[in-house]
């Protein structure tokens, strides 16, 4: 059950914390995760990791389902350019990135509700940053409210 | 100079079985001495923590006075031995943290030793008076934070464990088997702790606000070179982290 | 100069007798007036059906994928540009359509009309020329081509068809010092809360018809990510959210593929302005990847290819 | 060779040295049917290559490309890898060695271990991490770096006092005191040489500062500095004060071309790695930094270098400064360095630096020597270890191979040939018992589970306190329990124990369980370990999920029990969700014909057809031309010496007269298809164009290069202006005319370096210094003038660099923008050709009126090269050369599986590279060929035919050519073969027909929603 369900989207609460989905490429953004773990390196408990073969597996409907379901930021992140693991998935997913990325701004979606990063395997430290740099700026967008889906 | 105009603040921890009797004693005999001795009655020397030494000093004041029974007495057997080890890694850290060590004192006094206690306070109240006083609760920062940073320091688990252990690695053997000279555990001992001890200085400093390592050095009198090493442990172990970059300068900061 | 509409049932008339095609695609005249409808054609006689005005608004594009026989097809500019996208998505072999292109001075937008008319019924319309001689009970008017036709038309940059087998008539010029994305960059001007707002307006009137994607010559899905069951995407209904995504994902769909014909604009019932997004990722497709759907056979499509190089300051 | 002799050799290979290098070739050999022993003197395998932050020339992440080459070989049923382990002795001979290992104490059970990393935070004992080149500090009790393999902790007893705390603190009871140094004796058929290499001694570089001044510090401690996950967490910073150095300045030939430190060899990386690191700190530093690089010949020769070079220069402005510094020294107060050097143009500089980087040299491993004795092979002059120049990767000991820096400084892309190369050479030695001594393992049949709702089992791990000091784990295990289709849920001290994984089973059987999640660590490393477990307990292995609540969850998130515990529940929620979905996937075999096609008749040909036949199997070998030899036919000799038309007439000779080698001359490819074990080829071949289809499993292209045919310098319109190779046979015919000169004139970089054409032949400056030497040789008063932009002599052909300086060839240098002018002239009724080079040092003109011009001119790729690339499906680089899967650890490989490449189609190379590089060709190729069948499946793509238009774009995306479109259905087709599994094609499907097995939508869709 999330932590934030019990209240009405757009409603900012005392306490409230925000709750983001990282969706991680395994060879690359995942492994830069792991070694955060290894290294012991702190960061704030809301993101919730999903583990996706490369980064362009993630299609904008998945970006946008996630939106929907109520997260209040997405991030998606993938081996550096020239790092991936299947050689060309970034490149790939960069693109589609691009034109969603422009989209959603256009549309009037806040800036800091979908992020995109690079993050390689040896880059715990920058992992754990991230995570803490992207919950503050959503912490600081307040509950998602565009796009969430309020039962009719 | 001596300077008399002062009555330092002592404290005491006296053992059950022969100092505490040592000062019943000194009592039943009428033996005089100061009155700025307080008391803590212990089961045994063994029992007394360095960290409650520390403590002591942060609460203001000046000496402790750590009695026991004589070697070969204890009660239970190797309790003193212990307080032994305890008290000359604390008093090592004194000095590391550049508080005069002789402001603690281990010594042993038999339930027969009135005298003997006496004796032992006076002295010790007039070597503290020459030390002068250490007012840790006063406005002194540094010293409170070197203080704290002891502390933090005896209160690591390989710190305890070294000493805690000390006996048996040098009589017994270590894990493998072997005896450890003496040198080589004190080698070892000394670094631990002064390891462990600039560290703590350096996350207590870093606690207040944030600094480059130039201005960790000046605060510690240490050379940049240094506190940039241990400043890596820290890093590796997340408990610090780099604050802001000024110019080409990092600051740093705890979490 | 003989008459377009001649020169399109000539043409389709001796590519039906030398059974050059099988099928002719093309307009002809609707029932009611402005309105003009698409047929196809088989026999050579059947040819005099076919007409070109400025009410052959409809992408026939549409019409061009699954069959098996040779097609003629009447097509203009944007036409032309969707056939392309088709064929380079295997959806048209070139070889299999004879593209007789006619070149275009944009179609008239009939909702204009009748927002000019306010209610006024037109019972006949002529055109002659660059103007529109509209009848009605009691009234007769006359006005410019050029003030009603299509956004779509207005910003067009090929009224002339791409690629054809026949061109019919001469070229005409095309749009100048238009800026194509004009609309676009006003909408990105504003406010994100404006913008937001905006967005939920126009959604929030769908009735999710589907008539948008029915139209589109480039919705050719066999099934629908709204009508997926496995796995559900999104609800039916038209809750918001679910409304909202399905407009983003349309137009995503979009991406390097949607050459602006306009066909889901008109055909919308509840009047959204769905170009508002399909011109934008257009827009960001041609800024950013410097593609343009629908203009050549050979650049391989934004979405399926990258350049070492593509932009990536939005990634941290 | 008899058949007794045959039954005696041994089906297993020693590599010694887990460095990249020995991490190929143990994969190479364990995948071509042999018992490997990986045996490293260290705790862990990774060498040198796992300490570099990023590798040239793509700035690939080092950790990002090695570590799953660490975990594939940690995984390997076929490989042991025995750490801290040395050779101690070794008895008999190639085909059958009998080596004794000695293998050090570790005191940790490397399989109880879970790397957590308690006993290291407890250790009292703070030493110098050498990972970290002493930059940071280690406990006594270490893992070598957190990616190591195996993840295990280590004591080094030289610095542990033997406190006991680590086994207190060690909840696995992994810490194993009474462990002690161990022999071990095995029998291995080959033995393959990797130890690497070594670094100088800080001695050698007190006299530029190190160790004296802080801020002097080596390329490999600022490798570390760059490193993410280094001393300083990737913020660049000088160890003197930790700020950032706005003025670095990297000086070059540390430890190499220095004959004072009797080391003239060149250490052939240190340019190349000097403008990594300098772009690199470019990149990384968050203010502009102003980097000086301290040169006297660039030698940026390997493929794409030359253009790093070049945008390291234009883009990056990095200043190169062709100088070497006389006087480096310290400012007190600012701990800067002040460097004193000398313009070209003779003018004296003193500049100061934040930061001087040493970019020190190549050495034989410090263990060389020992290892040699006890191995009984050669060492070189140098102490690298001894080989035939074109028998590269053989030692001076059958049956003993070496590959890698120990054979002569290389960088990883040429190492990893090598070892695969050594691996080929090893193999092609012991086909006979290829196959006898692997390991196979057999399971139980698999539990039919159609039809069964899921019923799911739960393991929640404590991982000792590593977990549960932070995440309440009973509560999370009964949370477990309530989410819908949990069948079971219990906790386990340790998820990875041999005693859970016999737990699991039995719970599997005992409630019928059907899916498992385990709620423990990182699926990176131990999915594999939990998938056998349920696929030894009968049930499928992709039917099991994995939260990581501890890597990404209890470690991370300390401070927040409460909150850590509520993730860890939603982590299981998710994954069970996802559990709910998941299917069996089948796994298909496919037949592999076990035969090869190469292309090109050339030495790179021969040599990998060569391999193949003597590895058992058939092989296809054709040439465009009349005859085998491809350029190699022009080339009369090596620099080194040999005689290449000797070497190549017995090539050819073996090639012709082995039996499972068929030649096709005059042929040509006409038509390719099918995929990897199964292609189809068709042929035209022969004076009478026959056509032949052949059917192969694997192909290699070889189809070499050519020579520039220039166009510059009056080449073709005067008959005195020849190119190297023209003038090479000149000489080998014996033309007097040619002995007769008093001065010829060699001019390099003709075709090469230029905007059109813009990477380094690589040869040409080692092809002059071989004629200047056969023309001095030939005539001792000749005047040898080489025009040059760089030399380029690497490696051991430095020495040649420097023969040919004493024997007075000279050598003048010309700016690119200031190229010699080349005329005929007539004076005094002769016709003069002469030439016109500017002196750099001089500032003036020379002139000389020459005899003899001789162009280094370019090589360029073979014309062939663009049909191949596309008949094959395989990429060509923006030179016109083949371009492999990735520059550094796939060399001789494409994204399509199956093909493979060697020699000039690659790149410029020597013939020693070309051998190698041939040998490395085969390697790959026959971990092919040496598999009855090929594994298809896993977890790959599939296609909802009902959904697909046929559009193509999957087949567009799809990196590795695993999608075609069936023209027939007009639906795309995923070969399970190829795809490699990372979904770009879901994502880019327009109509949602495109799925993937284990990632599929639902699946996706369904963890958000758990969310």
């Amino acid at each position: 059950m999330g932590i934030n369900k019990m209240q009405q989207p757009g409603q900012k609460v005392d306490g409230w914390k925000p709750r983001i989905i990282a969706f991680l490429c395994n060879w690359c953004s995942y492994a830069g995760a792991d070694l955060a773990g290894v290294s012991r390196l702190q960061y704030p408990p809301n993101t919730r990791i999903i583990r996706v073969p490369c980064s362009s597996r993630i299609s904008p409907l998945l970006i946008l389902k996630s939106l929907q379901h109520g997260v209040d930021g997405v991030l998606v992140s993938g081996c550096r350019p020239g790092d991936c693991h299947y050689i060309s998935g970034n490149y790939v997913a960069r693109r589609k990135f691009a034109i969603l990325n422009n989209l959603l701004e256009y549309l009037g979606i806040e800036k800091g509700r979908v992020h995109f990063a690079w993050v390689s395997a040896a880059e715990g430290k920058r992992f754990a940053e991230l995570i803490k740099e992207i919950t503050e700026e959503v912490r600081a967008l307040g509950p998602a409210k565009e796009l969430v889906k309020k039962q009719d | 100079m001596l300077n008399t105009d002062f009555e330092p603040k002592i404290l005491s921890f006296l053992c059950n079985w022969c100092s505490y009797a040592g000062a019943d004693v000194a009592g039943i005999s009428r033996f005089q001495y100061a009155p700025n001795v307080m008391s803590i009655r212990t089961m045994c020397s063994g029992r007394v923590d360095p960290v409650f030494v520390i403590t002591a000093f942060l609460a203001g004041l000046d000496g402790v006075l750590v009695l026991g029974c004589h070697p070969g007495d204890c009660h239970y057997l190797t309790g003193n031995y212990y307080a032994e080890k305890k008290m000359k890694m604390t008093k090592r850290l004194l000095d590391i943290a550049g508080i005069h060590p002789e402001r603690l004192r281990l010594d042993w006094v038999s339930a027969s030793e009135g005298k003997r206690f006496v004796e032992i306070v006076t002295s010790f109240i007039n070597k503290v008076k020459s030390i002068g006083l250490l007012k840790a609760d006063g406005e002194d920062k540094s010293l409170r934070q070197r203080l704290q940073a002891v502390k933090a320091t005896l209160q690591t688990e390989k710190v305890r464990w070294l000493v805690g252990n000390e006996i048996d690695l040098l009589e017994k053997g270590n894990v493998f088997g072997e005896k450890l000279s003496p040198d080589k555990f004190e080698s070892l001992l000394n670094s631990t702790v002064y390891d462990e001890y600039i560290k703590n200085w350096i996350a207590i400093l870093l606690e207040e606000q944030a600094m480059s390592v130039g201005e960790i050095a000046q605060a510690t009198g240490l050379d940049p070179k240094i506190i940039s090493s241990y400043l890596v442990d820290l890093e590796q172990s997340g408990a610090v982290l780099v604050h802001a970059l000024e110019h080409r300068t990092p600051k740093y900061t705890r979490k | 100069m003989p008459d377009t509409s001649v020169m399109i049932r000539d043409t389709a008339k001796k590519l039906l007798v030398e059974k050059r095609v099988d099928l002719i695609i093309g307009f002809e005249r609707g029932t009611l007036p402005l309105r003009s409808t698409p047929c196809f054609v088989r026999r050579s006689v059947e040819a005099e059906k076919l007409i070109w005005n400025a009410s052959c608004e409809n992408n026939l594009a549409r019409y061009l994928r699954k069959r098996k026989e040779k097609v003629g097809i009447v097509a203009k500019g944007c036409d032309t540009r969707s056939i392309i996208s088709l064929i380079k998505e295997k959806q048209v072999a070139r070889e299999q359509v004879f593209i007789i292109g006619v070149p275009c001075h944009g179609m008239i937008d009939r909702r204009k009309i009748e927002a000019k008319l306010d209610g006024r019924e037109i019972l006949e319309a002529d055109e002659v020329s660059e103007k529109v001689i509209l009848k009605g009970h009691d009234f007769t008017e006359i006005v410019a081509k050029e003030e009603f036709l299509h956004n779509s038309c207005n910003t067009c940059n090929y009224r002339n068809p791409v690629i054809y087998d026949v061109l019919i008539g001469d070229k005409v010029e095309e749009n100048r010092g238009i800026d194509e994305y004009g609309e676009v960059k006003e909408f990105e001007a504003q406010s994100a809360d404006r913008r937001w707002q905006s967005f939920t307006n126009e959604v929030s009137k769908c009735i999710r018809c589907y008539a948008c994607r029915n139209a589109c010559p480039l919705c050719y899905c066999q099934e629908c990510f709204v009508d997926s069951s496995q796995p559900r995407w999104i609800g039916k209904t038209t809750n918001l959210s679910d409304t909202s995504i399905f407009h983003i994902v349309r137009a995503f769909h979009t991406a390097g593929r949607c050459v602006d014909c306009g066909a889901c604009d008109r055909a919308c019932p509840m009047g959204i302005d769905i170009r508002k997004l399909t011109k934008k990722i257009e827009k960001d497709v041609k800024e950013l990847f410097h593609y343009q759907a629908g203009v050549n056979l050979e650049d391989v499509p934004p979405l399926a290819t990258f350049n070492l190089g593509d932009p990536q300051e939005f990634i941290k | 060779m008899d058949k007794a002799s045959l039954s005696d050799k041994t089906g297993a290979v020693l590599v010694i040295g887990g460095g990249i290098g020995g991490i190929q070739a143990a994969l190479d050999l364990a995948e071509s049917g042999y018992y490997v022993y990986l045996i490293e003197k260290s705790p862990a395998i990774g060498g040198m290559m796992a300490q570099l932050d990023k590798t040239f020339p793509t700035n690939d992440c080092s950790m990002c490309i090695l570590s799953p080459k660490l975990v594939a070989c940690g995984r390997h049923l076929n490989i042991s890898i025995i750490t801290n382990a040395e050779v101690r002795y070794i008895k008999g001979e190639a085909g059958n060695f009998q080596v004794t290992l000695v293998k050090k104490a570790r005191y940790i059970d490397i399989d109880e271990c879970t790397g957590c990393g308690e006993c290291a935070k407890h250790c009292p004992v703070r030493a110098a991490n050498s990972f970290d080149e002493g930059l940071s500090n280690r406990a006594a009790i270490y893992v070598k770096y957190p990616q190591a393999v195996p993840r295990a902790y280590a004591i080094d007893r030289d610095k542990c006092i033997g406190c006991g705390l680590c086994e207190k603190v060690c909840l696995a009871k992994a810490v194993v005191y009474s462990d002690r140094e161990e022999l071990q004796s095995i029998n291995v058929g080959a033995i393959i040489l990797s130890p690497g290499y070594g670094l100088p001694d800080a001695g050698l570089m007190y006299n530029y500062g190190y160790g004296k001044y802080p801020n002097v510090i080596t390329s490999i401690e600022f490798e570390r500095i760059l490193s993410a996950s280094g001393p300083y967490q990737g913020e660049l910073s000088r160890p003197s004060n930790r700020d950032i150095p706005e003025k670095i300045a990297f000086i070059q030939c540390v430890g190499s071309r220095d004959s004072m430190h009797g080391k003239t060899y060149c250490s052939s990386v240190c340019c190349i790695y000097a403008i990594k690191e300098a772009t690199v700190a470019k990149e990384h530093s968050p203010i502009p930094l102003d980097i000086a690089i301290f040169f006297m010949d660039m030698r940026t020769f390997g493929k794409g270098f030359e253009a790093y070079y070049d945008r390291a220069m234009n883009e990056y402005g990095v200043r190169f400064i062709r100088c070497r510094p006389s006087m480096i020294e310290e400012v007190p107060e600012t701990k800067n360095l002040r460097i004193k050097y000398e313009t070209e143009d003779g003018k004296l500089i003193k500049e100061e630096f934040d930061l001087v980087v040493l970019s020190i040299g190549l050495e034989p491993p410090k263990e060389a020597e020992e290892l040699a004795n006890r191995l009984g092979i050669e060492l070189d002059k140098y102490g690298f270890c001894q080989t035939g120049n074109l028998l590269p990767v053989e030692s001076s000991k059958p049956g003993i191979f070496v590959c890698g820096a120990f054979q002569g400084p290389k960088d990883i892309p040429e190492t990893v040939m090598q070892a695969s190369a050594a691996a080929a050479s090893a193999s092609a030695s012991l086909s006979p018992v290829r196959n006898s001594l692997v390991k196979r393992k057999e399971y139980p049949p698999e539990r039919d589970i159609r039809g069964e709702p899921p019923r799911i089992g739960v393991f929640v791990c404590h991982c000792g306190i590593n977990i549960s000091g932070v995440v309440n784990v009973p509560e999370v295990r009964e949370y477990a329990v309530t989410l819908p289709n949990v069948a079971y849920a219990e906790d386990n001290l340790y998820a990875c124990s041999q005693d859970t994984q016999e737990r699991i089973k039995e719970t599997i059987r005992e409630h019928n369980l059907n899916r498992v999640v385990v709620v423990s660590c990182t699926p990176r490393t131990h999915e594999p370990l939990f998938q056998e477990t349920i696929r030894e307990a009968g049930l499928n292995r992709y039917l099991l999920e994995m939260a990581n609540i501890r890597d990404q969850c209890s470690w991370v998130h300390k401070e927040y029990p409460e909150e850590a515990t509520e993730k860890a529940k939603e982590l299981v929620k998710m994954a069970v969700a996802k559990a709910k979905l998941i299917q069996p996937v089948a796994q298909t075999s496919l037949e592999v014909i076990h035969s090869g096609l190469v292309i090109g008749g050339g030495i790179a040909g021969m040599v990998a057809a060569l391999n193949l036949a003597q590895q058992g199997f058939e092989v296809y070998l054709t040439e465009k031309r009349e005859q085998l030899g491809g350029i190699a036919r022009r080339i009369r000799h090596t620099l080194e010496g040999d005689d290449i038309q000797a070497y190549l007439q017995n090539l050819i000779t073996r090639v012709s007269e082995n039996p499972l080698i068929q030649v096709y001359t005059n042929a040509d490819i006409i038509e390719a298809s099918g995929y990897v074990g199964n292609f189809t080829t068709r042929i035209e071949a022969g004076a009478n164009r026959d056509t032949h289809e052949l059917k192969h499993g694997v192909v290699i292209i070889a189809t070499g290069g050519e020579e520039y045919k220039p166009s510059e310098y009056l080449y073709g319109k005067d008959p005195r202006v020849l190119t190297l190779l023209e003038l090479e046979d000149e000489v080998a015919k014996g033309n007097g005319r040619i002995a007769d000169c008093d001065n010829v004139v060699i001019i390099q970089c003709v075709g090469s370096r230029e905007s059109n054409r813009p990477y380094c032949s690589r040869v040409c400056c080692s092809e002059s210094i071989k004629c200047a030497l056969k023309l001095k040789e030939a005539n001792a008063e000749m005047n040898i003038y080489v025009l040059y932009r760089d030399i380029r002599t690497y490696g051991f052909k430095e020495d040649y660099y420097q023969e040919a300086r004493e024997r007075g060839v000279l050598f003048v240098r010309y700016e690119a923008d200031d190229k010699p002018r080349v005329e005929t002239i007539t004076e005094d009724n002769q016709n003069l050709l002469r030439v016109t080079v500017k002196d750099p040092i001089l500032g003036e003109d020379l002139v000389i009126d020459t005899d003899i011009l001789a162009l280094g001119v370019a090589t360029i790729p073979a014309a062939d090269n663009k049909k191949l690339s596309q008949l094959f499906k395989v990429p060509l680089n923006e030179d016109g050369f083949l371009l492999e899967a990735h520059m550094k650890l796939r060399p001789v490989e494409f994204a399509t599986e199956g093909v493979f490449m060697c020699g000039l189609a690659h790149n410029p190379k020597f013939i020693e590279e070309t051998i190698a590089q041939a040998k490395a060709a085969a390697s790959r190729a026959c971990t092919i060929l040496s598999k009855d069948v090929i594994e298809a499946g896993g977890l790959v793509s599939l296609v909802d035919e009902n959904k697909c238009n046929g559009c193509g774009v999957c087949t567009l995306i799809c990196p590795f050519q695993a999608i075609d479109i069936d023209t027939e259905k007009k639906v795309a087709m995923v070969n399970e073969v190829l795809c490699k599994g990372c979904g770009a094609c879901v994502s880019s499907c327009i109509c949602g027909a495109m799925n993937m097995k284990g990632f599929s939508n639902a699946q996706i869709l369904a963890i958000i929603n758990a969310s």
